[in-house]
């Protein structure tokens, strides 16, 4: 197999926009089908052209960049509605600052007035709370921001 | 009136019923999953809720995530849509025990009609034309060859519980039935965990034509015709049409009065479908009663001009049939319907193949114009994910004949340009030229008769 | 039946044609100028033709370049749309000559009622009622005084040739006359090439309102009902609907008669539209006729089921209005519309000051769903040309009664997405949910009363 | 594999709108199929997300690219039919290569029974006549090419 020669003929076929090219020869034969279809530069334009899809109440206030420095974001696991404390005028579960262990409680959320319980999932300092008390969230809404323990 | 709905549903149907909340002055909520973020139906809805990830059993299927959105939502009612939770019965009973209107029928009535030899029954019993078959569930397949013989080969044996075809066998002879008839149950059993069959006569070449009804809360039942949805593939519908070129005024009056009958025996409300086969002989057989709106119910709206979802709602509310349907001037041209009305499935799918085909739509193009209505929450740029059904819109005509319908559903397919993914469009522009749909001609097998021969392979 | 035919016009409207074609199955030629080239109009047909530069003058209002596209694309027949050579008897003529059928009515008929004061002699004599005011074209102010005093101030004078605004003057007293006069004649003449004036009484706050009326080449007329156009600025239409909350069934019915009537002395063929002015009291007076397609011939359609533009192709092909009309129960309905339809216009322009707004559409989601239909040429990333008129799309809707119709209007208009350029969206959502437009209370100052006072300037 | 004869063939597929091609001749067998649809120079993002809006009978077979090399290209000023000599059977007004005047009638184009002498415009030599005779013809489309003279 003549890999310089394959790796130009597809280049050509690139160049020229060849969808599908197929050759026999004696002995040889070649298929090579390229993607088609695939906008080249899909990324930018998209949003730009799309009908602007925002919805009404959904997104909240953006966190700071969480991933980006090794934080850690909790996520609301269910849709309800986001408690501190297990019992109104009751001690808050974590105030900011805190550092709390893996499995640790730090809100509920109550869903179809059940009452659920949302654990670390890692061991770390609670630097941001993104949610108000009592206030209703959705699936994969962030609640906290933890920096885990050595970052 | 309800003050705020939530729309248990996605897609072009969540966007069906935001438009006609917004025409009643009703704030909407939508729930989403989080492959629907950039949805339409999240886009105009006045709230949007994530409920899950993607798979929809974790999101449109989760109860206690639908439920949950419509306490913090604080809504009234939920409007189902079609698919998903619109005829789950538990569901139906959360939304009783919380409080919020289910718009739909009574739990009771959807766990009747979602048995299908129950419903079978409860339709012979409220005076409903069945196909002969067995009395209700068949103890094994010796029984069921003694029906078979009663009623005479072919027959269908299906299941109990269930749909989209599995459980089912068509069996010609008394020595296929054992091996058929375990088959079955087997499949039956493990889709749906229940394993019971029961067995009708079967139809060779049936049309497939169902009637709309409208029941309110105060015991008021209507009928809005019939459609012919006879154009199937795999017992997915891809062309309806209202009305059927086979049901003549005298028929529609004569099934149409004991639907209304029977809805009243059962005490059937809110919007419902009732399905028949119809045989060589152009009778018709109860198969199954959809207790939901259905995809196709537009072609309905055309021809009888009643916004079927807003009736749905108002019903729900407490209306009476006689306010709902007031202006419609329904009373006056009575069983007769204006017009003509198509409807084509434009399904993300290879024409030829059916194969899905997901991805995004890099140029999106809708006919307008006399007679043209689109139902759709695509956009151009939009991704149709691959975790749910391939509709992605449903492009309606309306002519004032089957002529006229026909020559502007195959210009208004002409005029519908989606592009980056496959979709039905091409087979549907064959079928508008094809001269046995034209003339009516048509059964369930139509369009394996109408498919092409596999492509030859290039000989080597 | 025409083979192929040539649409002399852009636009929603010629992509209207278009549709209409295809439905009867005939070849579709496009001309375009080269501010066009992009057009849907171009895409859809079976031919294009470039047929000059971006100036009207140069492309379509340039006969010989039409007649050399259609002479080269070899068509029987030309539609000529509204607007630009649609009432041009020079060009109908033209046609004639040519051997392509102009598809509208006779030069002479286009002739006689381009000349209003001819027009309104003609209506008159073929029994329309009509404004009081002078016999044919006016003297001099003099005489203007005198009929003036016969039919009581206030007055208007009018040119006899031309329209928009331009020779129009309102006289409230015989002191106003002279000085009026003048300015009006010097207008007209500098406007039209023709300073001739006639006068008819003024009326304070009328409403606009105009019959539709369909004429075959064989002597027979049907009306099809009014419109109601008084939402206008500056003389433009902005909303309108049918039927009018001020026309009663027993109007109808006698006005008809008379148009029918008078259609016939005159011997009027094809599509037409007679616009009169109605009064505080409820009375109509003929003002003018136009000889062509309306913009707003949508709302007809819409609760007439006839499809005008297939109508009109179909009269100058020689078919009778029995066969034209056959299937649409228009005899059976007679003259009682089914339920309510309205149009918005959605013009690129700012919607409180109506500056014209061209320039490229970045996002364009029309709305969909039941009752809703979009005429439009307009796509996302198209660009909105200055050269010709600000119309971007037509929203129409359809409704079972006014209300339904104003609510739907109002939740498409909320669905109804144009990003990049202004529109008047936004005003027209003001006026659907305005008390006096939902009560059916408004004339043709409707909107002068309607827009909110000049903003207040910052403070410094 | 020859490739240099490969890579010619494409160029040929490609200027001659070829979209799928397939040969076989002896030992050798060759497919090859070109993206359709997709415009080849979609630059602006405008054309490759909008409608693909391409004329049904405008664009006549692609010109060298003229103007570039300072050569002129000679369009029709209107709408009509090509005629490169004033009557059947008489001779052409111009040959490719001949060298023309201005106001030189280069060919006529008849329009509402009406002929209409086409003229240059600069003085040069013809190279390439870019429509055949008796052809339709529609506003602005490139008829010739000229070489100015001295360039």
């Amino acid at each position: 197999m003549d890999f310089e020669a394959i790796n130009k003929l597809i280049d050509t076929l690139i160049e020229k926009q060849v969808e599908e090219f197929e050759l026999e020869e004696g002995e040889l034969r070649i298929f090579i089908k390229r993607q088609s279809a695939a906008p080249a530069s899909a990324t930018p334009p998209a949003t730009a052209t799309a009908v602007p899809v925002s919805p009404a109440v959904v997104t909240p206030s953006v966190a700071p960049a969480a991933e980006d420095e090794g934080l850690v974001t909790v996520r609301s696991p269910i849709v309800g509605t986001f408690y501190t404390s297990p019992s109104p005028g009751s001690p808050e579960f974590i105030k900011i600052g805190d550092t709390v262990e893996v499995g640790q409680v730090l809100c509920i959320i109550e869903a179809m007035k059940l009452m659920n319980e949302i654990e670390a999932e890692v061991a770390g300092t609670v630097i941001q709370r993104l949610v108000t008390n009592g206030q209703p969230v959705e699936y994969g809404e962030k609640l906290y921001i933890i920096r885990p323990t050595g970052k | 009136m309800f003050k705020k709905i939530l729309i248990a549903n996605r897609g072009e149907i969540a966007l069906r019923v935001i438009c006609a909340c917004k025409e009643l002055g009703i704030k909407t909520v939508a729930v989403f999953s989080q492959a629907d973020r950039n949805s339409l139906h999240v886009r105009f809805a006045d709230e949007a809720i994530c409920i899950g990830p993607p798979r929809a059993a974790e999101s449109y299927l989760n109860i206690p995530a639908v439920m949950s959105a419509a306490e913090i939502a604080n809504v009234d009612a939920i409007h189902p849509g079609y698919g998903f939770l619109s005829e789950n019965a538990n569901f139906a009973e959360v939304c009783e025990t919380c409080h919020v209107k289910f718009i739909g029928p009574k739990p009771a009535l959807l766990r009747l009609m979602g048995d299908k030899e129950k419903a079978r029954e409860a339709a012979r019993k409220a005076g409903l034309p069945i196909l002969p078959g067995s009395d209700g569930v068949l103890k094994d397949e010796v029984e069921a060859n003694t029906v078979a013989a009663d009623v005479g080969y072919p027959v269908m044996i299906k299941a109990a519980v269930g749909g989209g075809g599995r459980g089912m066998r068509i069996v010609r002879s008394a020595t296929e039935m054992p091996q058929l008839f375990s088959a079955a149950q087997t499949e039956a059993a493990n889709a749906f965990g229940c394993g019971d069959l029961y067995l009708e006569k079967f139809v060779e070449q049936p049309r497939h034509i169902e009637f709309q009804v409208l029941a309110d809360e105060h015991g008021e039942v209507i009928h809005l015709g019939e459609r012919e949805c006879s154009i199937q593939r795999r017992h997915q519908k891809l062309v309806e049409e209202s009305p059927s070129v086979k049901v003549t005024p005298a028929l529609r009056k004569k099934l149409g009065e004991r639907i209304v009958t029977a809805m009243k025996k059962i005490g059937y409300t809110n919007a419902g479908t009732i399905e028949f086969l119809m045989d060589g002989d152009e009778r018709l057989y109860f198969i199954e009663m959809n207790t939901r709106l259905q995809v196709e119910h537009p072609v309905t709206e055309m021809v009888t001009g009643v916004d079927l979802v807003k009736s749905q709602i108002r019903i729900a509310a407490g209306e009476r049939l006689a306010t709902v349907l007031a202006g419609t001037k329904i009373e006056d041209f009575g069983l007769t319907p204006r017009g003509h009305a198509i409807e084509c499935r434009v399904n993300a799918e290879n024409p030829e193949t059916f194969t899905p085909a997901a991805g995004k739509i890099t140029a999106f193009h809708m006919p307008g114009g006399a007679g043209v209505r689109v139902d759709t929450a695509a956009y151009p740029e939009w991704v149709v994910p691959p975790y749910y059904d391939s509709l992605v819109a449903k492009l309606i005509v309306h002519g004032r004949d089957r002529n006229e319908a026909i020559q502007r559903m195959s210009r208004a397919l002409d005029m519908f340009i989606v592009q980056g993914i496959e979709t039905s469009i091409p087979l549907q522009r064959r079928i508008m030229l094809d001269r046995d749909f034209q003339a009516g001609n048509f059964d369930t097998k139509f369009i394996e008769r109408f498919m092409p021969a596999p492509k030859k392979r290039n000989a080597p």
